[in-house]
């Protein structure tokens, strides 16, 4: 699955590769090829003196920022992850299991709501427990609450375009015309 | 970013003011000049939306061709105005932007988009509202050919014609929801609001009259409706414009060598008693008082169009010529051949109730299944079927 | 950190990993519009054919003699579908921690329940099947199957690819290809909870409502 | 002498190779090759599409049948014709601008993930293999959009290889997108903010996020669509529960964005093209930049409006304010343009010709386009040739000019050698003329009352007919114009310098063709991609020429050197 080229060594053992063919090739005939165009060959230094020189311009560059924790108020990993601080008490289990262990709750929970007469605050309550479920896996096994906000875009942007195109099919067949 | 606030107006660009106000006066009535064309494209306005309509188009397009004149006529002048001259290797002006021109170019296509918004919904709520006393009539769209229904109850009966003189059947029929009479061609009279609540057998059709300025899907499985109101008395094509297969092109009205109109139609009368006298009566009087004969009564079935044969099938004596599906002139001699044991009336009879059952070689099976039980898609009551084949049974070859 | 990407070339450790959980998110983001359109489709049929949904869930099976109500299995499944996800992250922990034996032994655990989940699915076809409930075919139950069978049957699919590329982890984690950087188990591991969640949402939506 | 661009065959260097034809064909990773073979194998089906409409303007010579056995073979050119031109031509060929130029303009070695961006390139050859193949079985023949139950009772096998085709293209767009995001995300240089991007990275994440968020949409609508053909589902037929409008909605809800995944790329383009060739900042940057995010987001609220004649008629008029108000940001992008082109230097390069003839035509698409965004009108022009008009104004009046003008402007870089610009002109020309008498009296068919999707049509429209067949003919023929001035500058052209048009942004800051890891270091860009006319930009672009060899374009320093220092070898 290496899709990436090595860290520096590789990026500088190509980079001296190319140095080296352009001169072995230097006596070569042009064969016919699409892209045999000679550019001029570039001393690596006076590449790098121009980027040193526009560097220069740029020292002003805002730094990243660290990511923060979210909800790290009301569940936390402590002494290296074997135990886990949930609701201001420590419980002697890995942040994972504790997890696992409310997820299991949940849905035994769901379980036995459905098997009550249907109704609109069951149904409701099972989409509000459900939906508790996802955001528990997504925040912590998922890592979301400690990685990148980008992370989250990339979840929430096509969660807002599905629900409204999905409401908008729900619609559809009783705002239509009549069958 | 080294944001320059300059304005390219102000920057040394050297416009005098009164350029600017009559470039300005140009691209306005260019702009009504160009909307100005409008009827000259559109096809003549037959109908009350047509006239609410081409105004909202020519509004559009008039201030479509000013912006068309804006936007050319500053591209045109930057091109020549602003050319490198040879030999001039200089960089142009270093402006990054105006905050003030900005704002200003977003403001006002806002505007404008704001009108018309506001205009095509005052014009959409006129046009497609409900009007009183509506003409309804149905349509149905079946691959590729249209067929109108109009109701027959007992208010609209041909003058002359009591219930008395109907027969018991039909007399039922009539006076308990009416009698449906079909017509390939649309028929209403000028000043008259017509519905029209379209069905399709198949696939999706699209119902387009581009003398109305109407159009509106069929859609299969849903009812779909159109209204409009002809103020002018003629004849208008009615289009097919949502693909539906091979014969998509042919799905709308035409004109035979000899002038005469082929397929579907609207006819503007020019008054409510010229629309029945030249159309509904006679209809009527052949639905009310329909001939003993079957050969005759399945001529008249097949005339009417009801049954979509038309558009695939070949039968001089009706002057059809599609060409999809086998032709039908003396096909009593060569039915009577194709399934031995089978006579010629129940090889007919079998090939439209199924018509997958037996293919003539060379066709494909595309024709629809016409059903024997109300309700069914296609149905063909079993009198309509054995006047159909009797009258079948007598075509010759021409 | 900008300064520290220009002098160790682009592929900096920190910015390698990011990119690929972040890719991993961009594809769930596809993903997500997929499986509510299929949903969708389902919704659109139950909110309007109650009868036939609540038939279909009313209805129990044979457990060694007791009937049941058949969510029972599912709710099972669901169950086992949860656990995976967390002998996964358990795994995660175990190759954070540097052990390559403890990462194997729970990504297995992970497989093996993957594998269970998709046996159990197959058995729920087959009860389903046996009640009527067709993917093609005429009337009110094909109705409700082509929309049942059609997003249950891409999430099972999405499993199957799950417990594949759980055995490539559990491969490469014995060569030690995590000792370094488990970012692997990680991206894994994003596939393996969203295809998680998306069952969490089918098993409340097509299940229990 | 020749630089390598392709050592990383397979993820490993290879030593002393060249590129050649036959790495065209071949499994590499180097995004450069990869954006060669994307816009190889879009420019092969361009030339496909092409002939393709040149037959459906040929059949359209006369009123009746002629060519064609019957409607069914015509239907089935331009079902093909649009679908190769979309999702064949268009799409890869931007995804092919992309993947050359992204990593170039932000100063890296590659993209993000080279493999995948092989991967998704390789699933477009198949691809095109299997739609073509439907004329085997049975062609698709519902048009590019399919609407059920034309597509799934009453269509050949050749649709079921169609949406299978378009399966795999969709997932191509997917891994490409997610690569381009990923890369524009991690992979600026140093000092390269969000908004120190290219204008063409920026329509680029635009384009990606796009595409991430509605290839999708298509997706379950083509599963959906397969399952009925083959499996036997009945997800769009009426008579067992289906819904014919689920398809419309679904499709609508990936194609109307997917008008922007084509359009947004030639925008990034022009704004390229523009502020080099005039020689002046982009004016505005931030609204440009800005307004193609606006454009990708609204563009998720209007699909609608391609349903006016099927949509139930009180949700018509929601769908009537978005489309409206979606021409703001495209008209901001317009005047910005026109900002750009004032008080510059502008210089008749052969790309800057297409540039100018994109913004003078795609205008004509906007304003047309909000013509139709009007419910009352939209009804009348719905499903006719005005709407042919007005998606080939935007389409080729904009993505295929943005096209043209994006090689021009790029083929130095790409192959290391200028092409011809006098051909290039001929080639403007030609194309300019032919265009608009090739689409502008489609306006006019369509509203008089020609309906699209017809090969027998009333004869009173013959005569305009006539008119766009003549000049579609010429219009197809200015084509081999470019095909043959590519063939030529690559065996003859005149050697390119590092940046011929002394351009900023970072791809033109490595020699031409760039080498294998695309620069010497690691490429620290100007502050200002688009800072021309100011001092430190000179300097910048002095150091470059310093460094790279002299320019083609003079520098302002020095108004002597016109003529480009011949480069060596020639």
């Amino acid at each position: 699955m290496s899709e990436e080229t090595k860290p520096t060594e590789a990026a500088e053992e190509s980079q001296t590769m190319w140095l080296r063919s352009e001169r072995a090739e230097a006596a070569a005939p042009a064969a016919a090829s699409i892209t045999d165009a000679p550019s001029p060959p570039v001393p690596a230094p006076a590449a790098e003196a121009v980027w040193a020189a526009a560097r220069a311009s740029h020292a002003d560059a805002p730094a990243p920022r660290a990511p923060r924790p979210l909800l790290s108020a009301w569940i936390d990993e402590r002494d290296g992850g074997d135990s886990t601080y949930f609701f201001g008490r420590i419980i002697p289990m890995p942040m994972y299991t504790v997890i696992f262990a409310v997820l299991a709750v949940i849905t035994l929970v769901e379980v036995i709501i459905s098997e009550l007469p249907e109704g609109f605050l069951g149904t409701l309550l099972l989409v509000a427990l459900s939906l508790a479920k996802a955001v528990l896996v997504v925040l912590f096994y998922m890592h979301l609450r400690s990685d990148s906000r980008f992370f989250a875009a990339a979840l929430i942007l096509p969660l807002i375009i599905g629900l409204i195109s999905a409401m908008f099919l729900l619609a559809v067949p009783t705002t239509g015309y009549p069958y | 970013m080294n944001l320059s606030t300059r304005s390219p107006g102000s920057a040394g660009s050297g416009i005098s003011p009164i350029w600017v106000v009559a470039a300005g006066l140009a691209i306005i009535f260019g702009g009504l000049l160009i909307g100005s064309f409008a009827p000259a494209i559109l096809p003549p306005q037959a109908s009350a939306e047509s006239r609410q309509i081409d105004a909202l188009f020519r509004f559009m397009l008039a201030i479509g061709g000013s912006i068309f004149l804006l936007v050319q006529g500053m591209l045109v002048y930057s091109v020549i105005r602003f050319r490198a001259k040879p030999g001039d290797a200089s960089d142009g002006a270093p402006i990054h932007g105006n905050t003030t021109l900005e704002f200003v170019w977003t403001i006002i296509p806002a505007i404008i988009v704001t009108v018309l918004a506001l205009y095509s919904v005052s014009v959409w709520n006129s046009t497609h509202s409900i009007k009183p006393n509506e003409q309804t009539v149905g349509a149905v769209g079946a691959r590729y050919a249209w067929t109108f229904n109009y109701q027959l109850d007992a208010r609209a009966l041909p003058s002359g014609v009591t219930l008395d003189q109907l027969e018991p059947n039909i007399r039922a029929a009539v006076e308990n929801g009416g009698l449906t009479l079909s017509s390939t061609q649309l028929h209403t009279w000028v000043n008259q609001p017509v519905a029209v609540s379209m069905n399709t057998q198949d696939v999706n059709h699209a119902f387009w009259i581009p003398g109305m300025r109407v159009k509106q899907d069929l859609l299969a499985g849903r009812t779909t409706e159109i209204r409009f109101t002809p103020i002018e008395a003629g004849v208008y094509r009615i289009v097919c414009a949502e693909l539906c297969g091979s014969g998509h092109g042919n799905m709308a009205g035409s004109v035979d060598v000899n002038g005469n109109l082929v397929g579907a139609w609207l006819i503007v009368h020019e008054s409510e008693d010229a629309f029945r006298s030249e159309f509904f009566d006679p209809l009527a009087r052949a639905a009310l008082f329909p001939p003993e004969d079957p050969v005759e009564r399945g001529r008249q079935i097949l005339a009417s169009g009801v049954y979509p044969c038309a558009s695939c099938h070949v039968v001089d004596d009706l002057g059809w010529n599609g060409a999809v599906g086998p032709n039908l002139n003396n096909v009593g001699s060569r039915a009577a051949t194709r399934v031995a044991g089978e006579s010629a009336e129940e090889y007919l009879r079998i090939s439209i109730r199924m018509p997958g059952a037996y293919l003539v070689p060379g066709y494909n099976n595309l024709m629809p299944q016409f059903n024997a039980e109300p309700g069914q898609p296609n149905y063909m009551p079993d009198d309509d079927l054995d006047a159909i084949i009797a009258y079948l049974l007598t075509l010759k070859t021409s | 950190m900008s300064e520290a990407r220009l002098e160790a070339g682009v592929h900096h450790a920190a910015v390698h990993n990011d990119s690929l959980k972040f890719g991993m998110w961009l594809f769930l983001a596809s993903e997500v519009i997929i499986f509510t359109v299929l949903i969708a489709a389902y919704v659109v049929f139950s909110l309007d054919n109650r009868g036939i949904v609540k038939q279909i869930h009313e209805s129990t099976i044979n457990v060694l003699g007791l009937r049941l109500p058949s969510v029972f299995l599912v709710a099972l499944n669901t169950f086992f579908l949860l656990t995976s996800s967390w002998t996964l992250v358990m795994g995660l922990r175990e190759a954070e921690r540097g052990s390559r034996k403890g990462l194997a032994q729970w990504i297995t655990y992970t497989a093996i329940l993957g594998i269970v989940f998709l046996v159990f699915q197959y058995i729920e076809y087959g009860i389903l099947a046996h009640e009527g409930v067709v993917i093609n075919g005429t009337g009110p139950l094909a109705e409700f199957g082509m929309r049942f069978y059609t997003p249950t049957a891409i999430h099972g699919a999405h499993v199957l690819v799950g417990v594949l590329w759980a055995f490539w982890v559990i491969r490469q984690a014995n060569r030690g290809a995590y000792d370094q950087n488990p970012v692997g188990v990680e991206v894994f591991g994003l596939y393996w909870h969203f295809v998680d969640v998306v069952w969490i949402v089918i098993f409340t939506v097509v299940y229990l409502i | 002498m020749a630089t390598i661009s392709v050592p990383l065959i397979g993820g490993r260097a290879v030593e002393g190779k060249r590129f050649g034809i036959s790495d065209i064909l071949r499994w590499t990773v180097d995004h450069k090759v990869i954006g060669i073979q994307y816009m190889l194998t879009a420019s092969f089906f361009f030339i496909v599409g092409g002939a393709l409409a040149m037959l459906i303007r040929w059949e359209l010579l006369t009123p009746t049948l002629d060519i064609m056995a019957d409607g069914q073979q015509y239907n089935q050119l331009f079902s093909i014709h649009g679908t190769v031109m979309i999702f064949l031509w268009i799409v890869p060929m931007m995804a092919g601008f992309g993947n050359y130029l992204l990593p170039l303009m932000l100063g890296a070695k590659d993209m993000a993930f080279p493999w995948l961006n092989a991967f998704a390139f390789w699933l477009i050859p198949p691809a095109g293999i299997l739609m073509l193949m439907g004329w085997f079985v049975g062609q698709a023949e519902a048009g590019w959009t399919s609407y059920p139950p034309l597509s799934t009772l009453y269509s050949l096998d050749g649709q079921t290889l169609w949406a299978m085709s378009l399966h795999l293209l969709g997932l191509s767009s997917i891994l490409g997108a997610v690569n381009f995001i990923v890369t524009i995300k991690n992979m600026r240089p140093v000092g390269m903010g969000y908004f120190q991007m290219p204008l063409f990275v920026w329509a680029i994440l635009a384009t990606s996020i796009i595409i991430l968020m509605a290839t999708p949409f298509l997706a379950g609508a083509l599963t959906l669509l397969i399952l009925d053909r083959v499996v036997g589902t009945q997800f769009f037929n009426p008579a067992q529960g289906g819904d014919v409008l689920l398809w419309q909605n679904v499709f609508w809800f990936y194609s109307h964005p997917a008008v922007y995944i084509m359009v947004l790329p030639a925008f990034g383009i022009l704004s390229e093209v523009l502020s080099v060739h005039a020689r002046k900042p982009i004016f505005g940057y931030r609204a440009i930049a800005l307004s193609s995010l606006a454009i990708a987001l609204v563009g998720f609220t209007v699909w609608a409006h391609h349903m006016f004649t099927s949509l139930t008629p009180e949700l018509r008029i929601p769908f009537m304010i978005t489309s409206m108000i979606i021409a703001v940001p495209t008209g901001i992008k317009v005047f910005s343009w026109l900002g750009t082109l004032f008080m510059g230097k502008i210089r008749f390069t052969s790309a800057m010709l297409f540039g100018l003839g994109f913004l003078s035509m795609f205008v004509i698409g906007g304003i047309s386009g909000v013509m139709l965004a009007s419910v009352p009108y939209n009804i009348h022009v719905h499903d006719t040739y005005f709407v042919v008009s007005h998606l080939h104004f935007v389409l080729y009046g904009g993505s295929v000019f943005g096209i043209y003008a994006g090689l021009y402007h790029w083929f130095p870089k790409i192959s290391g050698r200028m092409l011809d610009e006098r051909l290039g002109r001929l080639h403007f020309i030609v194309t300019y003329i032919s265009f608009f008498f090739t689409f502008f009296p489609q306006h006019i068919l369509g509203m008089s009352g020609m309906p699209r999707r017809v090969a027998v049509y009333a004869p009173e429209y013959q005569s305009l007919n006539v008119v766009v067949s003549i000049a579609s003919f010429i219009l197809g023929i200015s084509t081999f114009i470019l095909i043959w001035n590519v063939i030529v500058s690559l065996r003859a052209g005149k050697r390119a310098s590092a940046n011929p048009w002394r351009a900023l942004t970072l791809e033109w800051a490595t020699s031409s063709p760039p080498p294998v890891t695309n620069f010497i270091g690691d490429p620290v860009p100007y502050r200002n991609p688009y800072g021309y006319g100011s001092e430190s930009a000179n300097a910048y672009l002095n150091a470059l020429e310093s460094a790279y060899g002299p320019s083609e374009h003079p520098s302002p320093d020095a108004p002597k050197a016109i003529k480009p220092a011949p480069a060596a070898g020639d």
